[in-house]
């Protein structure tokens, strides 16, 4: 989020001349109309907005979007994001990655991008899959995931991207699908916050996963397997008929069922975003006992990267004469005389 | 290198009984400070108006155990009254800390050459450490040279004995008694010294004082001499120096202001992002204290963050740079690519050391040429640059952020371990003596019909740099191949022919930006030309020197821009009848040379860390001459110009 | 490429009336099924004998938006009676399945060509997507070529309307129904696709069934000839081959086979660490279904994990092998560094596709030599092989094989887009013909007193490989520089010229190991010499060959052993008057040989993604012979080798 | 751990012949020191023990265990150690990294390395410097950390070694330091886990970061600062006279005060080594107003990942003979006649 004076603009404002080379009907169409929806929303300005992002079907996002576009080598799209930022911080940067690009070569900046604390958006398309190259597993496929490199099924236990980002050091969570109705609003919360805000966004691969998150997504399945999550509201799923409690014996989560909306004798946690124990469960909560946590799961700002070291850079500056003649002549000197 | 070229030149060699010139190496264990000695000897050196270069060695070891062999930490200074660009062959004098840096310096002394011992050190268990069977101050094994043996360490810790430190902490004084002496015997000013010692220590003033006390006690122990025998001391005059202010400057102090200079010529803000890995470092360390010249220095986690964090600065508009060595510079090479696919501009500083692999961090070698020039997947050309001495590398870095800057174009500065940790005396420049090339950026759409065109070329085929933020600009770009003009993807053939035709032609096209060819020393056409770059310009200069004194025809070239080469240069490398390429490496260079050229380019290889002597590169052209069947190039006589040791000069 | 060149050399240039070979590209959308198509196509051409080799050409795009011209995919197949050893320059017959198809491929054509294309295509949405103005099969806009334009698209959802499948499925078959056309055509047994049909539908029948329905309407099409014109049936004879078994085989499947055949002959298990890359991911998707081979194959989560993990392997005492196409090798070189000094075997496969950076990830180059045999830190030789066309790619992967295992150094096998995906026909080899290269591993002790030296060298210069787990050899190795024999850390300057001087003469001995290089085409010297490597091999095969039936004295030498060069190659070089290097890059080759030989080999620079056109090396040679000044080479004439049209062999 | 057949060995069968080349005083040596003590203690077999390491003082390592080594580049001993562990699965390898060696280069390599739980012991020296360069701030250095890199103090948000191992899935984590008593049994706990074993121990870099740790490692801190944890035991420490227990109202981590030994009543929580949600409160309690914890913090083993690939390996290979005529006349075929 910037201190930026907001314009006005639609959703066409936001549209390239690029034509858009997804497949039919993969879940990246979704993400990109509700971004383009969402930034007029919150008054953004294409010419400084930059969207950064690395290689994969996820990573084309920036051609289709009517702003400043990087789209760079496969996994670094934080470093390049760094240097934007450190260069002008009034630019905002929004980061768009995939669970390869993201989670697999570029898991080691996705970490430290989100442990300094960079002020911008990383946007990870989760579709389970590579899907540029053809549909190999990614690091978060589920085991047993047949794939052309694993045709008898992967053995390597996933990565969870949120919970990764909050070992990380994250300071906001969050947790959307490519065509769930909130994703704007999760957008605009990343936005509002003030630092790295690390939204995973589960995508549809029609091609090489398809209906991958049907089990959560599917009109059927939503209700009971989607646990949206508000600030300040209790924990309900299944149209307010179950919960999630702290079960302590345990210590550990637990569903629990709330019998006429009394949520609270049945020991409904109130969710406080600013929580990070209860992140850490949310976000590790295995989905199938327990609902797939969506919305903002963790959101409690620190400082931010470009702040700290910008205004060191400043401090440093403070009534210093940038004077190139005196900086050479540094350290002991001697004259020679004619 | 104080001096320039061609006056050396021409300046006869003069055989009198005063030596033109005076090599000293101090060594000692990493503990014992020699690092700070030969720094303040250099200044000491320095303020006396002698030229000279100096060659710090020192181990990989951050603090090696006392008394080992790889814990022996070395600085070698050549000094005197005539032009001086190499650190020196053999050493004249030898100060030897402990068992440990006798043995593994001792054979580099010439014969005949001084060695001062503290016998202190010289214990049963540093000899076993050293790996001696018998003690050889007393052995007779040293018998070639002058030995000057005594207990330095007693007399220092007599000397600071007033103010009451421990005995480790005394003995920590013995390097400033050495430097007294070292002062004595060069006659030289001690105040410069205890200022420093007094600023440096200004909140523990009893070891200044200390400090002070050693190093008037090693002074007075020369004046007194109270032993007779090799030690004299020794006068040498100024060298003839161009008028001016001068200060010392090392490889990495002159990259990171070169960069500054460069920065502000462009008149950009510089972002540096970096990875520390010797010798590199040092460039980070210096740059991060200059943010008052709009210098932002970020230390990435790793070499491929670094220079990605760089190109993503550039694409904001300012000037990413980026710096390592060749295991870094390995990692980079992807990110590389997309600076070039992108066109933006970014400095790429290689501090090349002692490969492959982890190889050597702490030697020096300039065997990342060919990774700096075709190092890349694609066909990915781009400027390389290399320095030839510390104070060249000012020059150089200012030159490589023009051109990266003129031509949007990442540019590669090359430097090495030795230009980068040896000092020489540097005229202080003067900042309005540069051109400057203030960096221009697109505001305005530069297309017919209101369109925006962010790959159209100009004559130069340079594309626009256009800065996020800017107004109606909006565009993408990208490491995919992009259509004329408009920077779209298109994978068409002809398109990815033209723009592969476009990038090459761009970067060619620098060579006619950048200074013709000259001839550092000798004749622009004759039988043999030695064709160097980089850190050894010092030894072919003075081996070309001492050879055209004997009457060989032959002449120095050296080339700073490695790539695209000077447009000057194969007529020029056709004009002699041989050539030869010294390089630390396995020949390099030379594969550019006869790529470009088909020239007979012949190598002359050397690579075990350390810089080339002067007498090697003497030698093989000498070998030259004496290869050609009529000698037409003159006979090869004793060694005159070579430098009389100081036993020599004093017997 | 299934007859011995020199056959086909001496074989005389027939200038009958039935043509040698055809060429027939089938283009449609990504969604059309054409890669399918050409395949089975390609299938039924090698069992009717014929000699064939193939191109596929697709998008980046995983399936771009249907109808446009980004998402048109291509394969083209060039077959005949005689040696093909190209995928042919112009097609003779375009199978054009949209406007897409036919605006992106119709420039191609022969002038005079045969275009198939399907109206129900051509409609008003269709034809704006491809950018067109007006409908070309109606305004006459391809008046140049013959055309052959009915509604494929409604002859096909007829065909297959008594199986119920919906109006999407059922168009899905018009692939087998031009199949079915082009089988026709060229006069061929529908069976085999058939049974390809019924096994692959194995589960949906009703799917098979509409499908071969389809194909058998296609065909009947043809035969019951309802229009007349330019459709006619064309029969090329069976090739003459050596006799055996046969199969077809892509560069990508080829190298897979090499790799485990190599594996096999030093009796080692392999590890295969790799990370998805095109067009190097089919080799790890291979790899992984012949576990039964002792093949382990990894995915590691990036390119620099993936050698890692090789030289990991290696160092416990398998094969490491470790795959990536340019991006993705840029980011290993580090990594191979460490390869190098700690003088383990290891198999690098690069698979190169257009760059610089991303590039054009679908296309093909050869633009990764440089980095191949020039791109890491320090002084870092590793050998180098190009396979030349998909079958050589085996013999070349075992031979990558052998001499990792034989010289314990890290190879690189460079293969490219087209060889990876192109498909020839492949006489099934008989892996008894090979000599096993059984891999050694050191069980004791090598050293005198009972000392273990696990850098001794052998007359080879080859230290021993010794596996952890082997009692009593305990040991550590690392990227440090070493001490002879031993192996200890050790930075002394003897020792690290030493080292690089071994490790320099190990690698340049492989020369000794391996075949003097031959004269592909033609004679030993003479006035030029065409000198290639890797893919280019068919068109400067066919090139040459065509310029000397017109009488010029030029041969073809095809490298394979591109570092270290075979150690006659520089004498045979100089016994030609003129050296023309055609590559698929700006010249890297040229440099290497220029380097090497100091020879003026001139280079013919193609980078567009596509592979050479016969007729571009044809017309460079023509020119090099025009340009001797008394036409010493012959009077270039019109080109009567050149392939007729389909269509002018039927009127 | 492997199903080795346990040998006789004394410390002294683990020393090399090579000089030892850290700072006389570092931490390294205690640490080489408590090892080489422990192999014996283990029954570990030095012909079949490999040390993985990467660059760094601490990559150093291997050079002075007597067993089979190899010292790699910088950041990438995870992948070497994978390749390794996948060729051999009986030997026994520990990988030796550095803060900077594994949590800022080789972030990545450490973070898919315990994802897929290759099984290893992982010992990460955290001197919270580098030392190898002399002294530049790392991504563990504390915020302020004066260095040559940043003269000003550093301003980046460190990364905590044990919260980045869990978020990346890590079914063991232990911490300990150099010189503690417990380092060994620290080890042998880690050496028992089947999977990645992640180790993180506090390094004393006495010339670039000296006494860094002092606030918990010196005598007179010890007690009170450092919480020792063991399985099915009370969360205690200063004596007994404090504890650990779960706040209800935040859902999160208090100390309290132990009154006459009485824990029970005190709500301290008794540390079950199987509690990943506590484990990820106990790693990221802000040092200050809580202990350091020490020990096994969290111990839940699962499938290793060479067990996974070995064995679909083998099932692919059961019945199979590997017939390599077979294999290259595969797919359709046809006879040329002679
Ligand atoms: C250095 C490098 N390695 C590998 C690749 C090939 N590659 C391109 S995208 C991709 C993975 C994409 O997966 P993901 O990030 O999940 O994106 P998706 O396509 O699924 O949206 C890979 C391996 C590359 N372009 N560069
Ligand atoms: C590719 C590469 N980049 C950088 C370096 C330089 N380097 C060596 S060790 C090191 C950091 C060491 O820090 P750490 O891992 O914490 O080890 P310590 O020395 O503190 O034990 C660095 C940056 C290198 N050797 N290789
Ligand atoms: S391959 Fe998958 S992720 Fe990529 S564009 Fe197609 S549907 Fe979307
Ligand atoms: S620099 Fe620090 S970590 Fe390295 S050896 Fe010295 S004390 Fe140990
Ligand atoms: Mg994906
Ligand atoms: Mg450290």
């Amino acid at each position: 989020m910037n201190e930026m004076t907001t314009i006005t603009t639609t959703l066409k404002d936001w549209e390239t001349d690029q034509e858009v080379r997804w497949c039919p009907g993969c879940g990246d169409y979704a993400i990109l109309k509700a971004v383009q929806r969402t930034l007029p929303e919150i008054g953004a300005d294409p010419a400084n907005t930059v969207f950064v992002s690395g290689i994969g079907c996820s990573s084309r996002f920036p051609y289709y979007v009517e702003s400043y576009g990087f789209h760079t080598i496969h996994g670094r799209a934080p470093a390049f994001a760094t240097g934007i930022k450190l260069s002008n911080p009034e630019l905002d940067v929004w980061l768009i990655t995939g669970d390869g690009d993201g989670m697999s070569i570029g898991g080691n900046h996705t970490m430290h991008v989100i442990r300094r604390n960079l002020n911008c958006q990383i946007m990870l398309f989760n579709n389970e899959i590579y899907g540029l190259t053809k549909g190999q597993y990614s690091p978060t496929s589920r085991v047993g995931t047949s794939s052309p490199s694993t045709p008898m099924g992967s053995v390597d236990r996933p990565a969870l991207p949120c919970a990764f980002a909050l070992g990380s050091g994250a300071r906001f969570i969050a947790r959307a699908y490519d065509v769930s109705k909130d994703l704007s609003g999760v957008l605009k919360a990343a936005h509002a916050h003030k630092g790295a805000a690390f939204i995973e966004i589960f995508q549809n691969c029609i091609v090489y996963n398809k209906d991958r998150f049907d089990d959560f997504t599917a009109k059927a399945n939503a209700a009971g397997n989607q646990l949206w999550l508000t600030n300040g509201e209790p924990m309900l799923f299944n149209k307010g008929t179950q919960g999630i409690a702290l079960d302590q014996e345990s210590l550990t989560l637990k569903v629990v069922d709330v019998i006429d909306g009394d949520w609270q004798s049945a020991g409904v946690i109130v969710h406080d975003v600013t929580n990070r124990s209860v992140a850490h469960m949310l976000v590790e909560m295995p989905f199938g006992p327990f609902p797939m946590a969506l919305g903002v799961i963790y959101d409690d700002p620190r400082p931010t990267y470009e702040e700290s070291v910008l205004g060191q850079d400043a401090k440093a500056r403070e009534g210093k004469v940038a004077d190139l003649g005196k900086l050479l002549a540094k350290g002991q000197t001697w004259t020679v005389g004619e | 290198m104080a001096s320039s070229v061609a006056a050396a030149d021409t300046a006869p060699i003069t055989h009198t009984d005063a030596p033109e010139a005076v090599v000293v190496r101090f060594a000692g264990d990493s503990g014992d400070g020699m690092q700070l000695t030969g720094g303040q000897f250099t200044l000491s050196t320095a303020l006396a108006g002698n030229d000279l270069a100096t060659f710090p060695d020192f181990p990989a070891e951050i603090r090696a155990p006392q008394g080992t062999l790889f814990g022996v930490s070395a600085f070698q200074i050549n000094f005197g009254s005539t032009d001086i660009s190499t650190a020196g062959d053999a050493p004249d004098v030898l100060v030897a800390m402990n068992p440990a840096a006798l043995k593994t310096n001792v054979e580099a002394l010439k014969p005949g050459g001084l060695i001062i011992a503290d016998t202190g050190e010289f214990t049963k268990r540093n000899l076993e450490k050293a790996k001696y069977d018998s003690n050889p101050i007393e052995d007779g094994s040293l018998s070639k040279w002058d030995l000057l043996a005594f207990d330095i360490s007693a007399l220092t810790i007599e000397a600071v004995k007033p103010f009451g430190l421990g005995n480790k902490e005394a003995l920590r004084c013995k390097n400033m008694w050495t430097l007294g002496l070292a002062l004595w015997m060069f006659d030289r000013d001690r105040q410069p010294i205890v200022d420093w010692l007094n600023s440096k220590f200004a909140k523990k003033p009893e070891i200044a004082e200390a400090n002070i006390a050693a190093l008037n006690a090693g002074h007075a122990y020369g004046e007194t001499a109270e032993i007779a025998g090799p030690l004299r001391k020794l006068h040498l005059d100024p060298v003839q120096q161009t008028p001016g202010l001068y200060r010392t400057i090392t490889g990495a102090e002159a990259v990171s202001l070169g960069l500054v200079a460069g920065a502000q010529l462009a008149g950009l803000q510089m972002f540096f992002g970096g990875y520390p890995i010797t010798p590199a470092s040092a460039i980070l360390h210096n740059l991060t204290k200059m943010k008052e010249f709009g210098v932002t220095t970020f230390q990435a986690e790793d070499e491929i963050a670094a220079i990605c964090s760089a190109i993503g600065a550039s694409y904001a508009g300012h000037l990413g740079v980026t710096s390592s060595s060749g295991p870094g510079i390995a990692l980079k090479g992807e990110a590389m690519g997309l600076a070039v696919m992108t066109e933006l501009p970014l400095v790429i500083v290689n501090s090349q050391r002692g490969g492959p692999s982890t190889g050597l961090p702490t030697k020096t070698e300039q065997s990342d040429l060919y990774q700096a020039i075709y190092g890349r997947n694609g066909d990915t050309p781009l400027p390389v640059i290399a320095a030839r001495s510390p104070s060249d590398a000012f020059e150089c870095a200012i030159e490589a952020c023009r051109i990266a800057v003129q031509f949007m174009t990442p540019v590669m500065l090359l430097t090495d371990g030795y230009i980068g940790n040896a000092a020489e005396p540097w005229k202080v420049p003067d900042p309005n003596d540069y051109d400057p090339f203030p960096a221009k950026f697109l505001t305005e759409k530069n297309g017919p019909d209101d369109t925006l065109l962010p790959y159209k070329r100009d004559g130069h085929g340079v594309r626009p740099w256009i800065k996020p933020g800017t107004p109606g600009l909006m565009h993408r770009i990208g490491g995919i191949e992009k259509a004329i003009d408009t920077g779209n993807l298109d994978y068409a053939p002809t398109t990815h022919q033209a723009q592969t035709d476009a990038r090459k032609a761009k970067v060619d096209g620098v060579a006619n930006a950048v200074p013709l060819q000259d001839v550092s020393l000798g004749n622009t056409s004759g039988k043999l030309a030695v064709v160097g770059w980089g850190s050894t310009f010092g030894p072919i200069h003075q081996a070309v020197r001492r050879a055209r004194a004997k009457g060989m025809d032959v002449s120095h070239i050296h080339v700073r821009h490695v790539w695209p080469l000077p447009r000057n240069l194969g007529d020029l490398l056709r004009s002699y009848k041989k050539i030869l390429v010294p390089e630390m490496n396995t020949g390099q260079f030379k594969t550019v040379l006869r790529d470009q050229f088909l020239v007979d380019a012949q190598p002359l290889n050397k690579v075990s860390g350390q810089p080339f002597a002067i007498a090697e590169i003497e030698a093989a052209i000498a070998a030259f001459f004496d290869n050609i069947p009529d000698n037409e190039g003159g006979e090869v006589e004793p060694n005159r110009s070579q430098l009389p040791s100081v036993k020599a000069e004093n017997q």
